[in-house]
């Protein structure tokens, strides 16, 4: 297979431009077609997931060679002027590391159409602003300038919130007011931060290649990587701005929790990783002991919580917090081994967290609860789901050959072989696992073990619609965990230019 | 390595596996008795093969010191994930006497006890899901033994404790199960935690994983520097080696981590006699003993072994002496087991000499190896006494004699062997641990020996003889059904008594020959030399006559004074009721997990993290909502007050403006 | 009698039209407040048109159209004379309406 | 130097200003309604001696003559004569008091700052808004002309009157109804 430049680029922009027709074309439907319109999505989101699996797969074919140098060599980019005033160019393209993000974002969403199958009110308008959502992130993870970047991102809040306030439950209000006002808040941080890069660069640029290549003022760095690096890290879940995810995720709908999780709180560290410390090196090395701090407090602090949680959601939620402080954590440790950790890690809890959000959607409607005192013994009724959230429960857990092993393993090593207080935060994060393992395994015990529940056996097990997505998931999860080789190894040519970048 | 070989070390990993694949996701949903078959078909494959490539290794490697000298050979390795240069991780097949030896015990043991589960589960309804997870810990313990570095060590660690978890938990439904499972998981994990630190720590310091690396004497040179100032300086080699060592610690369930593996026997029988013979406890033994030249150079390393060993040997031996349910005595005894195992890879740290160290090491390989043997037959017997009576307690037990008679005489020599008598294995390997004791001069470890041996010729002793003597107290057998023996489930019983029986006898001379460790100075001929100079001999007879006369206090005590197992209600004295709960551990750890942990941790986190960190949203949010409710009454509808800020407003933006200019 | 005092009179009728806009209840004396403050408008016009204003050295630019300030009261007496009686109009309805005037009572634009 | 006509300006304008002050503060709506008569007639008479005669007529016919009589008109559909107005209390008239000095001080300001010096040379204009003059301006439709807003004007007035009377009767309607 041999593509023209052109074909592919204009590939990689279908990846956002699909699912926004998509919901373009949706809006036309009748308001009473639901199957037609779940059908829909699914065969666009299907689409969407072939497409980027082209492209992977072009791409590990025929990976773009890095120079060695502090620029990231693109694949299927394109440049073009898009307000050429400010100049505001639409310069996509993909590495690496977009596109395993990419590629995440692509099984999330698809994943994500199945289990929200059963949803009966208002479907028109949960799959078109389910679209927009997706259409966001995929911009978002392609757009190497940064003004571009931005809209994509700010895209996806108000969906977020409205899906939140339209199919969610409990404290939805609260929950989704308080999501968004975070991430504004957070947002806010990041457009000071661009604006900054924008007239101190000089050149009055957005492009993110060519601001890497501008040595920036190191005043100027050093409060522009906090601004950039925080706003970013409230959307990638950092201590202690984690308290918009467990409320905004266990008010979501299930597809809307996964896809939170699973892809959005991604963006957040991709934000970090790819414009706060490729941008601004300088800036980077002084602060990074601070966010150190906060990244292992966030890994104890969330076992910890999660402990005490009843909720099902809550426990994930928290259980979120602590493997994101652990995404922190391997980007505060400042080497390859570290950095590649971290981003498998978030493509480990990206494929964990919403396999075990979507299980516990899946129980819920059948048992209309998640709070665990209420339930007990559900391995006799629903085995197929038993397995899958014992399976689960162990990737998140860090049980070797699941992908968080893997992850965990290169930021551990990482932290390791990185400064003395990174070696300490290491060293503590290490004993996290154990407090994972209390509560994950106090969740599994108490919900699949123990004597049944009368009348639970009529829940009945997973449907052939509920068995897809966590059969991908899973297998998503095993693959990682199994053979990390080869994506590690496209993972190090693409941290190469931003490690060179600090290294600097 | 010829292809033969090499063709046997691959599918002595992925029979099991396949075995699991096929069984978990198509046999076992649909038929447990084919399951069952295939399970048991391919782990006996998998013990044809692991022959074939115990032979092999025998012929090529272990014969040719002079290409081999340390006897060491990867058969294959596969890049798993590379983190730096020199840094890597692989799966791969290590070839040493212990990896080769515990292969074939590994397998061998899985394979009977698969083969006895088809008997055991018969009937159970959930049997379809036993034999995928069967097949699944002999594979993780495989993996395990033969990995060529710590990060697959781990790997497979952690698999073994996932394995374990599901297998204790097996009938869910059963809450000292579930807790059990839960229980066993949770604290082999607090362990692995400070595994993973010091391997962590090992690993990127001496700039490497590989056993081959790691145990090379220049790694320890490497890592022997002082960390830290202060009073947080330390010896970077002692910290990372006490770290793994913790992780056997929790494994082998060494005091005080020992909570969960008595606990363990509430999964299915044929899981604890795997559990305790060959899967997962003796991986921290032989992780110990894989890791014995790094251990051997930290200083003080081996003495924490040696005495947590010595230490757990007793502490379990006088519980065990108290227990009334079946398998929880045999639980104590393999904590005491474990704990002379480990004591005796400690020996050699105090001493200078190879040859003590050597002598030790190899004593302790021995005994995991005869102990493998006697173990999971005194479990599978007690396994067909609890399918007989449908108890665990020993109470309900007693005159099983008659209808058991096969069993009888199998435990009987489980018994015996575990107790020390000569001929049966069990002699062998516990003297070769005593003298190594002696000859290093550590009469603390031989005190703690001898009278660990003692006592467990003692509850052996009970444990027989209440069992299978006296009068039948079954309430199984009083209603009509008289208990029998399954041939599924006393052919391995049987087969196993002969190895239990002779395996000592005709194995020592080998593996005082070969199973050695490759440390510096160690050498075949230094142990023969220390071990035939006879200068010890006099431990010998004094240890038989302890142990004869301990059985024979045994027997006097329960064979003709007939006492009961325990005391009845009221009369128990204090020690005894000590001894009983166990020394109070369990509760204590109790206590420490739900009234500290839980209390003064994640109570005080979760509550700030409700009040304190959200709270801060909420009041910085509720500081804006009042002001926006304060600036609302300005909005108040009524014409002039719009006026008067228009107009105010109006001023104050000239003003601003003047200012500003 | 010249410019600043005829503006300094505008302003002063200004401010007490706006006084009084501000704070009679009553809809009808507020407007009439509000026609204070038209008044002064209109002398102000006037007063341009009467003095001119401050002449620049070319006297071109200026002279511009003198009576253009008086025109502007005419159409701006009429402009108000059409908003009164709109006004005047909505003030009935209103109290045909509500049976009060008063201002305060007028809030349905509450937030 | 004061001349005649300065006095009459000043006690113009202090006659014309306490009369508006009646009309904001008088607690009788009716004699607000006589005290904005007199400020009307002394502007009229004010534009008189500005030499606006034309504006002092039409000041004269559309208030006294049209808006006057609309604000009678409505006191006396609305209000009961002999009634006190409600006090606007204390902090209103703080508010307004601050809010119209404020305009004082910020518009005397900027006329002292535009027109202050120049006091001494004023430009007199010549009689310019005379009767004629004024109306020929007003209908010619030339391009100094004001023949379009006049007619506008007219078009805007008439509108007005007709919305005037459409509010009022409407609501009359309505009112009858209910």
């Amino acid at each position: 297979m041999c593509f023209h430049d052109s074909i592919t680029s204009c590939m990689l922009t279908l990846t956002w431009v699909l699912p926004l027709a998509s919901a373009a074309v949706m809006m036309l439907f009748p308001k009473d077609r639901s199957g037609l319109i779940r059908w829909f999505t699914l065969t666009a989101n299907g689409i969407n997931l072939a497409l980027i699996v082209l492209l992977s797969i072009l791409f590990i074919m025929h990976p773009p060679v890095q120079t060695g140098g502090t620029q990231t060599v693109l694949a299927f980019s394109a440049n073009h002027a898009w307000f050429p005033l400010l100049n505001i160019r639409y310069h996509i393209g993909v590495d690496a590391i977009s596109l395993s993000l990419m590629f995440l974002a692509g099984v999330i969403v698809f994943c994500g159409t199945l289990a929200s199958w059963q949803i009966r009110e208002r479907t028109k308008e949960f799959f078109i602003l389910l679209q927009i959502l997706a259409a966001g992130v995929f911009g978002s993870f392609i757009s190497f300038d940064l003004f571009t970047f931005f809209v994509f991102n700010e895209l996806t809040l108000i969906p977020t919130y409205l899906l939140i306030v339209m199919f969610g439950s409990g404290r939805k209000e609260y929950a989704a007011m308080k999501l968004n006002l975070m991430l504004m808040g957070g947002s806010a941080l990041i457009l000071v931060g661009i604006f900054g890069l924008f007239f101190s660069s000089g050149i009055h640029s957005f492009d993110m290649l060519e601001l890497s290549q501008i040595h920036f003022d190191r005043s100027f760095q050093l409060w522009a990587f906090p601004a950039l690096f925080l706003g970013f890290g409230i959307l990638g879940n950092i201590f202690p701005f984690h308290i918009w995810s467990p409320d905004g995720h266990s008010s979501a709908p299930t597809a809307i929790s996964m896809f939170l999780a699973g892809v959005h709180m991604k963006l957040g560290s991709y934000g970090c990783l790819r414009i706060a410390m490729y941008l601004l090196p300088e800036g980077c090395r002084p602060w990074m002991n601070v966010f150190l701090v906060l990244a292992v407090a966030g890994v104890i602090w969330g076992a910890f919580v999660a402990i005490k949680q009843k909720d099902l959601k809550y426990m994930n939620a928290y259980s979120s917090v602590s493997h994101c402080g652990l995404v922190f954590l391997g980007l505060a440790a400042l080497n390859s081994i570290g950095l590649r950790g971290a981003v498998m890690q978030m493509l480990a809890h990206g494929f964990i967290a919403p396999a075990v959000f979507c299980i516990i959607g899946m129980i819920y409607t059948r048992t209309h609860t998640r709070l665990i005192p209420q339930m007990s013994g559900l391995m006799a009724s629903m085995p197929f789901l038993s397995v899958c959230f014992v399976l689960a429960g162990f990737a998140a857990l860090g049980l070797p050959g699941m992908a968080g092993f893997a992850a965990e393993l290169n930021i551990f090593m990482g932290a390791f072989g990185s400064s003395s207080l990174a070696k300490v935060g290491a060293g503590l994060a290490v004993l996290s696992i154990i407090i994972t393992a209390v509560y994950i395994l106090r969740g599994v015990n108490a919900v699949l073990h123990g004597p049944a529940l009368e009348g639970s056996h009529q829940l009945g097990d997973a449907t052939f619609a509920e068995k897809v997505p966590l059969v991908m998931l899973l297998s998503c999860i095993l693959v990682l965990g199994l053979y990390p080789g080869p994506i590690s190894t496209l993972l190090d040519h693409a941290i190469q230019p931003i490690l060179n970048n600090l290294n600097r | 390595m010829d292809s033969m070989t090499t063709l046997a070390s691959y599918g002595v990993l992925i029979l099991p596996l396949l075995s699991f694949l096929l069984t978990g996701l198509w046999l076992g949903r649909k038929n447990w008795i084919a399951s069952a078959c295939t399970a048991t078909f391919l782990m006996g494959l998998t013990f044809v093969l692991a022959v074939i490539l115990a032979l092999g290794y025998r012929t090529q490697i272990l014969l040719h010191p002079e290409l081999y000298p340390s006897a060491t050979s990867v058969a294959w390795e596969h890049s798993w994930m590379t983190f730096g240069p020199g840094l890597a991780a692989h799966i791969g097949f290590y070839l040493d006497p212990i990896s080769v030896m515990m292969v074939v015990v590994i397998s061998f043991i899985s394979f009977l006890v698969h083969f006895y589960s088809i008997g055991y589960m018969k009937g159970d309804k959930s049997a379809g899901r036993f034999f995928p997870l069967l097949s699944f810990f002999s594979f993780s313990m495989l993996g395990l033994v033969v990995s060529t570095n710590l990060i697959q060590t781990f790997f497979f660690w952690e698999l073994v404790g996932a394995a374990s978890y599901l297998l204790i938990g097996f009938w869910y439904t059963k809450p000292s199960a579930v807790a059990a499972s839960k229980k066993a998981f949770i604290v082999t994990r607090f362990a692995d935690a400070f595994f993973l630190m010091g391997m962590l720590v090992v690993g990127t310091q001496s700039g490497g994983f590989d056993f081959l690396h790691v145990n090379d004497p220049a790694a320890a040179v490497i890592l022997n520097r002082s960390v830290g100032t202060g009073m947080f300086a330390f010896n970077l080699l002692s910290v990372s080696t006490v770290l793994i060592y913790l992780g056997a610690w929790g494994k082998s369930a060494m005091f005080p981590l020992h909570v969960w593996l008595p606990d363990a026997m509430e999964g299915p029988t044929p899981v604890s006699s795997l559990i305790h013979s060959a899967t997962m406890v003796v991986a921290g033994i032989y992780l110990t003993a894989r890791l014995f030249p790094l251990f051997a150079a930290a200083e003080g390393t081996l003495r924490v072994v040696e005495f947590t060993g010595a230490f757990t040997a007793l502490f379990a031996a006088l519980i065990a002496c108290t227990q009334t349910d079946l398998k929880r005595i045999l639980a104590f005894s393999t904590l005491s087991q474990l704990g002379l195992m480990m004591l005796s890879l400690g020996l050699g740290g105090s001493s200078e000499g190879g040859a003590v160290q050597t002598l030790a090491y190899t004593a302790s390989m021995f005994h995991v190896f005869t102990h493998a043997f006697f173990k999971s037959l005194l479990f599978l017997s007690a396994g067909i006494v609890i399918h007989a009576i449908h108890s665990n307690d020993i109470r309900d037990a007693g005159g099983m004699r008659k209808s058991l008679s096969w069993t009888y005489a199998a435990t009987l020599i489980a018994c015996l062997a575990i107790a020390g008598i000569w001929p049966f294995s069990g002699f062998f390997s516990k003297e070769e641990i005593l003298q190594s004791a002696l000859k290093g001069g550590h009469y603390i470890a031989l005190a703690a020996g001898l009278l660990t041996s003692v006592l467990t010729a003692f509850y052996m002793s009970r444990y027989f003889i209440l069992i299978f003597h006296g009068t039948k107290r079954s309430h199984a057998s009083e209603h009509g059904h008289d208990a029998h023996e399954g041939i599924l489930m006393v052919l391995p019983v049987l087969i196993l008594a002969v190895p239990s029986a002779l395996i000592g006898w005709l194995g020592k001379d080998f593996f005082l020959a070969h199973i050695l460790p490759y440390t510096a100075g160690a050498s075949a001929a230094g142990i023969s030399e220390s071990h035939e100079s006879g200068s010890f001999s006099w431990l010998v007879p004094v240890t038989s006559i302890l142990i004869m006369s301990a059985i024979g206090a045994g027997w006097y005590f329960y064979g003709r004074k007939k006492w009961s197992a325990g005391f009845s209600e009221g009369q128990e004295p204090g020690w005894y009721r000590v001894l009983r709960n166990k020394f109070y551990v369990d509760e204590f750890y109790g206590f420490l997990v739900r009234k500290v942990a839980a209390r003064f941790v994640a109570t005080p986190a979760n509550w700030t993290e409700r009040k304190i960190i959200n709270g801060a949203f909420d009041e910085t949010s509720g500081v804006f909502r009042r002001l926006a409710i304060r600036l609302c009454k300005f909005q108040n509808g009524q014409v002039q007050v719009y006026l008067s800020v228009a107009l105010l407003g109006l001023y104050a933006l000239y003003w601003i403006g003047r200012m500003v200019h | 009698m010249n410019l600043m005092g005829c503006l300094v009179l505008s302003v002063a009728l200004f401010a007490i039209g706006a006084f009084g806009l501000l704070t009679r209840r009553n809809i009808i004396a507020a407007l009439l407040s509000l026609e204070l403050m038209v008044n002064a408008a209109l002398i102000n016009f006037v007063g341009f048109s009467r003095f001119g204003g401050p002449s620049t050295g070319s006297g071109t630019a200026w002279h511009m159209d003198s009576q253009a300030g008086s025109l502007f009261v005419l159409f701006a007496v009429a402009v108000t004379a059409a908003e009164m009686a709109l006004a005047l109009a909505i003030v009935i309805a209103l109290y045909r309406q509500r049976k009060s005037l008063d201002l305060r009572e007028l809030d349905s634009l509450h937030g | 130097m004061i001349s005649v006509a300065d006095i009459c300006f000043y006690c113009l304008g202090a006659m014309l200003l306490i009369l508006a002050g009646l009309t904001v503060l008088s607690k009788n709506l009716f004699r607000s309604v006589l005290a904005f008569l007199g400020v009307i007639l002394c502007t009229a008479v004010l534009f008189i001696s500005l030499r606006a005669e034309m504006v002092a007529l039409a000041q004269l016919m559309v208030y006294v003559g049209g808006i006057l009589i609309f604000v009678l008109y409505a006191v006396f559909l609305t209000s009961e004569l002999g009634g006190k107005m409600p006090d606007p209390g204390q902090r209103r008239t703080f508010i307004a008091v601050t809010a119209s000095m404020f305009s004082l001080a910020v518009l005397l300001g900027l006329a002292w700052q535009f027109y202050g010096p120049l006091g001494a040379e004023q430009v007199i204009e010549p009689n310019i808004a005379s009767l004629k003059s004024l109306g020929f301006r007003l209908l010619n439709p030339g391009p100094d002309g004001f023949l379009i807003p006049f007619e506008l004007i007219s078009v805007l007035l008439l509108a007005a009157m007709v919305g005037a009377i459409a509010i009022a009767k409407q609501s009359a309607k309505s009112g009858a109804k209910s």
